[in-house]
């Protein structure tokens, strides 16, 4: 049960890395790119290291994304 | 103080000064270059009383907070962290030499922030020459990346923000290369530290260990700009301020190869592998370097490009020797380390002070300059001279080190190679100094131009001095590293 | 005692189910709604609703005690949060001129009038 | 064609990568070298001689403290390099035409009264994981992000001149460098009152003296480390 979930979890994570390559729409890679973190922090949660996991969570899925958002609020929306 | 004290401060003290940095600029950033230059100075004065140390008791390790490896960390200094001298000397320098460089071209804004990152990349290649564990060295290693991105998009234009996006792209790479190799090294030793990963790889699986060597030796060479992962280097090192060039050709791709000569040390002292196959793939990429490099160095129209091709050149006669794995050839390549630093500095910050004062950096458009500008073109014409090859200067002994290492390992080819290599170099620099003296100037108000500043002319004149001084007393850093590649070498029994 | 007990878990495990029928129709909203609104105020179910009535099974199943506490105190958060979101998303939206979806044939009826 | 050949090259890389990695020993069984090696003196002896219950604590502030030194660095670098890249005036700024600045839409009451409800919440817990990290999970870093989290959301709800307000320049300045300095302010009365840079004290009446620095550097590091996002953002969104 705990191999099942961990691989789910796993495959969710190479679906987002994939998808993050593949949006064209920055916003929406940034938003792929924090369930992307959000993911990586169960993982590290459920190999039980709580601590990397908070790191991911307050790190990964927060302050990069907010940083994310100013800087394409700061150049253009759509890759090129 | 115990050395094990001066050790760490080598370390901390830069790193605090270049943290206190901003604090201690002010507003308009005046203060940050004199303190720059102290914390420089300071450090410094630490280099040489470790340096005095090592030549004395041989090498000797620091044990932060006490705890023995490995478990804690250790720094360790030998023979080849003696480059922190350079490091310091080079830092120095391009300090002093920024002053007149950052009020003319940087925003007031941005000049305290520019001391800052400096002093961080200096910190950053002092502790990764230092330091005796594997992510340490990672660690510095990110410290001195991430302020030479930066440093090379200090100037704000357009055309150096996108060479040192150029340059972080694969500077990420690199870094990622180099932490999956420590993780390796990791899952197969459980250590982190130098010498127990040595010991304990011995009776390690091979495939992952040779995994490990591949990647280390893919993420160095792309900070080393070796000749297919090269192609972030012209632009970075051209575009950039000139110190920083001086820095960045200087140091920072040193730091590239130091870290290989740190890799061998593990490999060669585990025998876990056999590196012969590698090291054939160093020699070639080596020599394909030196004349790719030479080569492509010969149609550059402008100057500071010319000289970025040139580091390319010079960073495979290293890697050459390293290659060859005999006793001159890595004697060679290790002081070519050093020699290369100072003599790519002088170039790089004389033409930084011409182009200060011109404000052209093409060799068309400074035609003429020797005439106005007599110091620093002979300080330049001297750095040629040296980094050509020329029997009384610093490029001398290490490129007939090389050589003779060559020889040595029976491949005597290379030797050829190396030859070919200094012929382009030379061609190349001919045409500098031909354009320098002896050519009427297009734009005749170079005539007119003043000799560069003081704080800029002193640091160009001491590395040009540095650079006969070496090729005179040559022998002596190459009595002191002999120690330190005999002993790196032994496993091999060579 | 047994038999509250059984009810107890029987009443966790219809409120779990409840939850996870609700993210079911939260997730099939999401990708079969029309237009951003619609999809939001689906995906804004799921929060609430699905995720309110796990942990309320949930907090039936621990009785009192600590954790108990921290699933209220979770609950609570997700109650603020999760529809303050919704309306930050669909009012920045609007505010930026994003017009609701209309069915063809009601659009057809305006264009008559 | 271009695809293709991306494809060739990641399973050429592929393979000898995976077949190298099936080389290593078994992940996660207790006889590998990582488990057999060093963790178990960092799991038996940490508590005791290092100062923290939290033997992730024990590892990252004191056994290898001098690598927190440098990442707090590295975190320092990296606003220096935002500092240095966008400072000041630019030349040739150019922003595509059609591309609105930033929305004017105004902050919708809702949100703005459910952040003041929560921010406080949030400025509790992250004190707490910044105090608590030598007992339970967290510490400075992750007590530095949420912090900087809840800097940024108000920033966006209150707007940047009042949240800047609230930490003036000067201040700020010294706060964006407190990670390493407090890092060097410990680490430097190691070296004179133990011997070594970065040791604690660690005789067994002592433990308490070890565990007060592991809390100082876990305050220091949360609040600079917080400082240096909350900077990073600001500087970033700067309009000028």
């Amino acid at each position: 049960m705990s191999r099942a979930f961990d691989i789910t979890l796993l495959l969710l994570l190479i679906a987002c890395a994939l998808a993050v390559i593949q949006t064209k729409d920055l916003l929406g890679a940034v938003v792929i790119f924090s369930t992307y973190s959000l993911i990586m922090c169960l993982i590290w949660q459920h190999r039980g290291a709580p601590d990397v996991a908070m790191t991911e969570a307050a790190v990964g899925a927060g302050v990069t994304s907010a940083l994310f958002l100013v800087a394409i609020s700061k150049t253009v929306r759509k890759e090129k | 103080m115990p050395a094990s004290a001066l050790l760490v401060g080598v370390i901390i003290i830069p790193l605090v000064g270049a943290v206190l940095t901003p604090v201690v600029g002010g507003r308009s950033g005046r203060a940050a270059g004199p303190w720059a230059l102290a914390v420089m100075l300071v450090t410094s004065a630490i280099a040489l009383m470790l340096i005095v140390h090592v030549a004395n008791v041989g090498p000797f390790s620091a044990y932060l907070g006490g705890w023995e490896p490995p478990y804690g960390i250790e720094l360790r200094f030998d023979e080849f962290s003696a480059s922190t001298s350079v490091i310091c000397l080079l830092g120095t320098l391009s300090i002093l030499f920024s002053f007149k460089y950052a009020e003319k071209e940087l925003p007031p804004e941005r000049i305290r922030y520019y001391y800052t990152l400096l002093l961080l990349n200096l910190t950053g290649m002092i502790g990764f020459v230092v330091t005796g564990d594997i992510f340490n060295l990672f660690v510095f290693m990110e410290i001195l990346s991430l302020s030479g991105y930066a440093l090379v998009a200090v100037s704000g234009e357009r055309t150096a923000e996108m060479a040192a996006f150029k340059y972080l792209i694969m500077g990420a790479v690199s870094s990622l290369m180099v932490l999956f190799a420590i993780g390796l090294l990791y899952a197969l030793t459980g250590s982190l530290n130098m010498a127990d990963i040595s010991v304990r790889l011995a009776g390690a699986e091979k495939a992952p260990a040779m995994l490990a060597i591949a990647a280390f030796t893919v993420g160095f060479m792309v900070k080393a700009a070796l000749f297919p992962l090269h192609i972030w280097l012209p632009d970075a090192h051209a575009i950039a301020p000139s110190p920083v060039s001086a820095i960045l050709s200087g140091l920072v791709v040193k730091t590239g190869l130091l870290g290989m000569i740190r890799i061998y040390q593990i490999y060669y002292g585990a025998k876990v592998l056999d590196l012969s196959a590698l090291n054939t793939v160093l020699v070639w990429l080596g020599a394909i370097s030196i004349v790719m490099g030479a080569f492509f160095a010969i149609f550059q129209e402008d100057i500071k490009m010319m000289l970025a091709y040139s580091t390319i050149s010079n960073v495979g006669y290293i890697i050459m020797g390293l290659g060859l794995a005999s006793q001159y050839g890595v004697i060679g390549a290790a002081v070519h380390i050093f020699n290369h630093a100072l003599i790519k500095a002088t170039l790089f910050l004389g033409a930084g002070a011409i182009i200060y004062r011109t404000g052209y950096r093409n060799l068309t458009d400074l035609r003429g300059i020797g005439r106005s500008m007599p110091l620093t073109t002979a300080a330049i014409s001297i750095g040629a001279i040296s980094i050509v090859g020329m029997p009384p200067t610093a490029g001398f002994l290490c490129k007939w080190y090389i050589a003779l290492g060559a020889v040595e390992a029976g491949q005597p080819l290379f030797a050829v190679a190396l030859v070919f290599g200094a012929l382009f170099i030379f061609v190349y620099y001919i045409r500098m100094v031909n354009t320098f003296y002896f050519q009427e100037p297009v734009h005749p108000e170079i005539l007119e131009v003043e000799e560069a500043p003081l704080s800029m002319l002193f640091p160009v004149l001491i590395l040009a001095a540095l650079c006969l001084i070496m090729g005179i007393l040559g022998r002596i850093p190459l009595s002191f590293v002999e120690p330190a590649v005999t002993r790196l070498l032994a496993p091999l029994g060579g | 005692m047994n038999a509250v007990e059984a009810i107890l878990r029987a009443l966790t495990v219809i409120l779990c189910a409840i939850g996870a029928f609700y993210f079911f129709i939260g997730t099939v909203g999401m990708l079969r709604l029309p237009d951003f609104y619609s999809r939001t105020h689906a995906a804004t179910k799921c929060d609430t609703v699905g995720a309110g009535s796990i942990l309320l099974g949930l907090m039936l199943m621990q009785g009192f005690g600590a954790i108990t506490l921290k699933l209220i105190a979770l609950t609570a958060l997700l109650l603020l949060s999760s529809p303050t979101a919704g309306h930050a998303l669909a009012r920045a939206a609007f505010r930026t001129g994003l017009k609701p979806w209309r069915s063809p044939e009601h659009t057809e009826g305006e264009d008559a009038t | 064609m271009k695809r293709a050949l991306t494809v060739a090259l990641l399973v050429v890389v592929a393979i000898p990568l995976l077949y190298a990695v099936a080389q290593l020993p078994q992940h996660g069984s207790p006889m590998t070298p990582p488990y057999t090696h060093i963790s178990p003196r960092y799991l038996e002896k940490g508590p005791e001689e290092a100062g923290a219950e939290n033997i992730v604590t024990d590892v990252i502030l004191n056994y290898r403290g001098f690598d927190t030194n440098g990442e707090v660095t590295v975190i320092f670098t990296s606003l220096a390099a935002v500092c240095a890249v966008l400072l000041g005036s630019r030349k040739g700024d150019e922003r595509p035409a059609g591309e609105p600045s930033s929305s004017a839409v105004p902050v919708s009451d809702v949100v703005s009264f459910v952040v003041r409800l929560l921010s406080p919440l949030i400025a509790i817990f992250a004190v707490y994981v910044m105090l608590f990290g030598h007992i339970s999970p967290g510490g400075g870093f992750q007590s530095g992000a949420i912090l900087a989290a809840l800097v940024i959301v108000t920033t966006v709800i209150v707007g940047r001149k009042q949240a800047e307000a609230l930490v003036p320049v000067r201040i700020r300045r010294l706060l964006q460098v407190a990670a390493p300095l407090t890092f060097f302010v410990v680490g430097v009365s190691g070296l004179f009152l133990f011997g070594d840079y970065l040791a604690y004290p660690k005789t067994e009446g002592q433990m308490w003296l070890a565990t007060a620095w592991l809390i100082v550097i876990g305050i220091g590091i949360g609040v600079g480390g917080a400082a240096v996002l909350a900077s990073i953002f600001w500087t970033m969104g700067d309009d000028s």
